[in-house]
């Protein structure tokens, strides 16, 4: 299989969702010349500029009108070049897109993407390096979407395009350059699945975006230089949350560490942590430990922000001290 | 009063709606006092001409959005009756299923995208709607509705600009009714001609009565014509004057019941009936006949709400997301 | 003691705070009128229109110019009626507020509070209903706040505006009106301590706001009808979280029940399971098990808003579960 | 050009400033390219006159707010160089000890409230350091420099209002540099004249030539000096060009050559060596000793950037909180 970017393998998805459904609609500020991170080349040049659409710096506008489009015929596939940016938009993503569904009393679904790119990468400092998933997945209404490689990325933005209801689509801004091999083709994968990444009897790793990739790194390090058989489950999706994977996996390795970039405090690990407790309990050999970044703005300068946010390091020492108990 | 509608039956249609609003809100108030209404209720009663003029020029498939203050806007624009009391209610047979209540009447098949609670958040919605026309190529049109407190929200600078840039087909209404909640438009608005607002996207700006149902007509009628050939948004600001509380049993301990008698003066149901009756287009019986039957739909409305029973709590999960259920 | 309402408690913490100090500003919408639940009663006649702003609605202004007046030299007390208007002003609160102490390298602080109503009341509906508590507390660089009574609401008030970093301080709306025992004079409870409001042997209710008012209703029933012991832990301060008393009481009763108004999936409560569970492993006789609201958006329908938060009934049901075991 | 400044020294300071500004930003270039900066690093090349001309104006205890695109803000206020260019480079030495890097300089004891790297964020801020002001009854100023791009958010319209509803000492500064990021403002922006935003405030607003040394000095010092007296904000469209690229090491595929070179034309720099020279106020060789005497404190501001050591990893976790340390 030929082996395209992350940013290559969204832009796939997105031109055959174009290409399939004249509905779907692509809006986001310099869009029109490919995007931040090439997540839009040539889709101008192939779709126009009333399919895609350079809007000016109002992201409240940008996510408020994607819901009045989304109700109203069109299928918007609305972007910001930063996650941090929806925090302009969180009226129309919160109290808006999440609840036009449920309090209309199901009279319309809101089929409309918001992509974000998310994490650190290379000092990009406080305000350029968040990751906000904890936020969106607490709210009821909305489906989050957190892919870790490009075969996932092309398959589930796809999905995501398609689904009837407002899904946040997060692209970890460390890996969208990373190459992997895609399908061709109409390639989709259902939103809500797990998959498991890499198989292991001895600890499970319960992780998403780029840690899935910091993960497996780590599990290759954990069998060669310590003989420990990690398996890795990468959620994929965070809302709809696919519990049985993760607890399939857990209750056969009986030890689980939870690993995301964002802070560790009020991360989404505590969602999956609380889970594994409340279905396992008794059934573990070693405490759930979770892998997140410290608590504190993403610093600028490279040591600080290096030791803030988990690679795969953090990983394995967290794995040798769980695999010991 | 500006030029008349052009036949009978369209005066005719223009008053049972005014009264309809009329009857409907101040009903509500006497079930909100009785306890009937759960929530609050934010009624309409003294700007019935807004809704109703402006609506008038609107074909079913044309788009409102609405605020908090929407039974008018969603009664003008078609909603079912039975089923907008019943929602105010909070029963099953509610055009919402009893989800939404008064801030959140919504009913998409006459084009009414939703009450909101959030203080000018149709203004984006507004846009996304005139974008979706624009890109569909088709000729509806958009209303938004927001207050003269809302109106310094930034989302409807970002939704001016927008829909400015793009010439969408968006007629933004600004009701103009003196207050935001308990706060006088004077302490919080740098301009007190609101209409201001327009240049600054390169918008036509007009001002209107907003209790001079005629006159609302013939000014939208021009904003939404202009909006339906491609000729791109307008402001129009409606200057009128909440008759009753920010919200049923408020106290308005902020304002003089002078003021709100002197205000009364210029009842826009009145002026319209008077209007009629002096232009010989219908008299005394005749307008006391209708309303009667008008409020009999209200009575019926009520019966029917109060007939109707809540909706089940296993269902409290439904709706959420269209395909994804509750295990 | 005199027994004064949630609401009167917060004018006389305010008002204390402003004659002690008068770089001490409160600015929000309406509430020279005395806010929608009585929280700012008299303050404009005490202290004038220049230390109580009538604000336009603007909630990124309202928010974004206290960061600018706390920086400046002013202690601002912001004020959204309703916690959702924060999601017009997320900008201003998770990307400057949060950040600037630490982006800036320690050079200010950032005294403001920010107050806000939150919780279901009476079919308030989907957008009035709600409690962000979550959201919040994932953010380094801000402290939350979450009083469940009248004296801690005075107290826990006065130190947050006291305090010289941003503070997230949320009312509940069902509490406001009621009544308890406050202490005259100048009261002051030091944000981060935990209060056990109840103690018990049998299990831990840990909780906060409205919630540990229904603990204690239900910790009374679980004594009384079922002879169960329950310790009552109210955090109080989420931010910075108190966690050696949440140990310290759950270590002792070996089972916890994590009771919160908010959406249990991804709420607060994940966090608090997650370090009981971590700190507490092999030591817990049962699971640690969280009452919150199920997963949608808050329905007006009496009944439905009823079926889906939390009540002192069901955190009975949920220790009687755990207690079992 | 406009009015001269009255004494010698104050155009050698500002043309000291300019060179400072532009040397600075051209030897960031340059280390960036040699991979010695972190992060992305956006220039204010072709913009110096305008914040050295507006805070020519200002006082020590005067406020900014600054955006992305903050060095030159920073500068002309005052900024220690060292501090911000090992800040830059994310040394512990830097202005904000490495923790915010280029789009998050600050210096609180020079009135420098921070570049911002959210676009149009410093307008609530400038408002909330306006409102402080008054409250304290002093005679501060606020100066809000944003971006024609900028003006398109929300809080440039919730700020406008409030500072002129409240009558704030703030000054906005728009700098209409043509682009937003990859984009043409006329793309996206609904009116070509920006200063007419102003009015939807009732706020008094001027356009100038941003590249014009002496025409900003000006115009700003009247903006400045009826806010310090208590007449309130005024909104200041300053027109320039951005030499280069959104940030350094943009293709900037979307603008010709052409373009660029005819706007370099106007150098805002060498506009004012003219001016200097012709008016007979400085000669070549002095301003090239001049010029010569900056490179020389920028290259020890690189010295000392490079010597200095990064922030201890173990105090990762200090300055979120004033009082709160991690266990
Ligand atoms: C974003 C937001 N802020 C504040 C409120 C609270 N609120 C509800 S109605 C209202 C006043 C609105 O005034 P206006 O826009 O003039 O409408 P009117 O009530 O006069 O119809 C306010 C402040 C809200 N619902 N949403
Ligand atoms: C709220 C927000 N949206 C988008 C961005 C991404 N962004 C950074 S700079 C920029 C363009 C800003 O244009 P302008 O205001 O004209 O300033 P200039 O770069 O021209 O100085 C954009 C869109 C951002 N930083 N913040
Ligand atoms: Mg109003
Ligand atoms: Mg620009």
């Amino acid at each position: 299989m030929r082996s395209i970017s992350f940013g290559q393998a969204t832009v796939e998805a997105t031109a055959a969702a174009m290409r399939e459904d004249e509905t779907v609609v692509v809006a986001g500020e310099d869009i029109g010349w490919g995007g931040n991170f090439g997540q839009f080349k040539g889709l101008l040049e192939e779709f126009g500029p009333k399919r895609v659409l350079d809007m000016p710096i109002s992201e409240a506008l940008i996510l408020g009108s994607a819901v009045g489009a989304a109700v109203t015929g069109l299928r918007p596939v609305a972007s910001l070049s930063f996650v941090e940016f929806t925090m302009g938009a969180m009226d129309e993503i919160i109290n808006q897109a999440a609840k036009f569904r449920y309090m209309f009393g199901g009279q319309v679904s809101v089929p409309m993407v918001v992509r974000a790119s998310d994490g650190v990468l290379r000092s990009s400092g406080a305000q350029h390096s968040e990751s906000f998933e904890a936020f969106f997945s607490h709210m009821p209404g909305l489906k989050v979407v957190a892919p870790s490689n490009p075969a996932d990325a092309k398959g589930l933005l796809r999905s995501a395009i398609a689904d009837d209801d407002p899904v946040i689509y997060l692209e970890n801004k460390k890996i969208t350059f990373r190459k992997g091999e895609v399908p061709e083709g109409d390639y989709r994968i259902a939103l809500g699945e797990a998959s498991v990444a890499r198989s292991g009897s001895d600890v499970s790793l319960i992780t998403y975006s780029v840690m899935a990739q910091h993960a497996l790194e780590a599990a290759q390090v954990l069998f060669e230089e310590h003989s420990v058989e990690a398996e890795v489950v990468d959620l994929r999706t965070l809302v709809p949350l696919d519990i049985e994977s993760v607890l399939t996996s857990v209750a056969k390795t009986r030890r689980a560490v939870i690993c995301h970039e964002a802070w560790t405090f009020g991360g989404f690990g505590a969602e999956i942590s609380s889970q594994i407790n409340e279905h396992l309990f008794g059934e573990l050999a070693a405490p759930v430990v979770r892998v997140g970044a410290r608590s504190a703005p993403i610093p600028f300068s490279p040591p600080l922000e290096r030791e803030l946010v988990p690679e795969a390091s953090e990983v394995v020492e967290a794995v040798l001290r769980t695999v010991k108990l | 009063m500006a030029a008349d509608f052009k036949d009978m039956e369209t005066n005719w249609e223009a008053y049972r709606k005014l009264f309809l609003i009329r009857a409907f809100e101040e009903r509500l108030e006497t079930l909100f006092a009785e306890g009937k209404i759960p929530g609050f209720v934010h009624t309409y009663i003294g700007q019935e001409a807004i809704a109703v003029g402006v609506c008038a020029n609107l074909r079913t498939d044309d788009y409102i959005t609405s605020t908090h203050r929407g039974h008018g806007h969603a009664i003008a624009k078609g909603i079912d009756l039975n089923g907008l009391m019943a929602e105010v209610f909070g029963k099953v047979t509610g055009i919402c299923k009893g989800r939404g209540g008064s801030m959140h009447v919504a009913d998409f098949s006459k084009g009414i995208l939703g009450a909101n609670g959030i203080v000018a958040a149709g203004t984006v919605i507004a846009a996304g709607a005139g974008l979706s026309i624009q890109t569909r190529q088709e000729d509806q049109v958009v209303v938004c509705f927001f207050g003269d407190g809302g109106i310094n929200k930034g989302t409807v600078h970002e939704a001016m600009n927008f829909c400015s840039v793009k010439n969408l087909p968006v007629v933004f209404v600004c009701e103009n009714n003196q207050y935001a909640q308990f706060t006088s438009r004077k302490l919080t608005t740098s301009v007190s001609d609101l209409s201001l607002r327009g240049a600054a996207y390169g918008m036509p700006a007009v001002s209107m009565d907003g209790n001079d149902l005629l006159e609302v007509v013939e000014v939208s009628q021009k904003a939404i014509a202009d909006a339906r050939v491609g000729m791109g948004p307008t402001l129009v600001v409606a200057d009128t004057y909440r008759f009753g509380g920010h919200y049923v049993g408020d106290p308005q301990a902020y304002r003089s019941k002078e003021e709100v008698a002197q205000s009364r003066r210029r009842d826009p149901l009145l002026l319209f009936e008077n209007h009629l009756i002096l232009q010989g287009l219908a008299d005394k019986e005749a307008l006391e006949l209708e309303r009667e039957s008008i409020l009999e739909l209200v009575d019926k409305a009520v019966a029917f709400a109060e007939q109707s029973e809540y909706p089940e709590v296993r269902s409290v999960i439904d709706y959420v997301f269209t395909d994804v259920t509750e295990k």
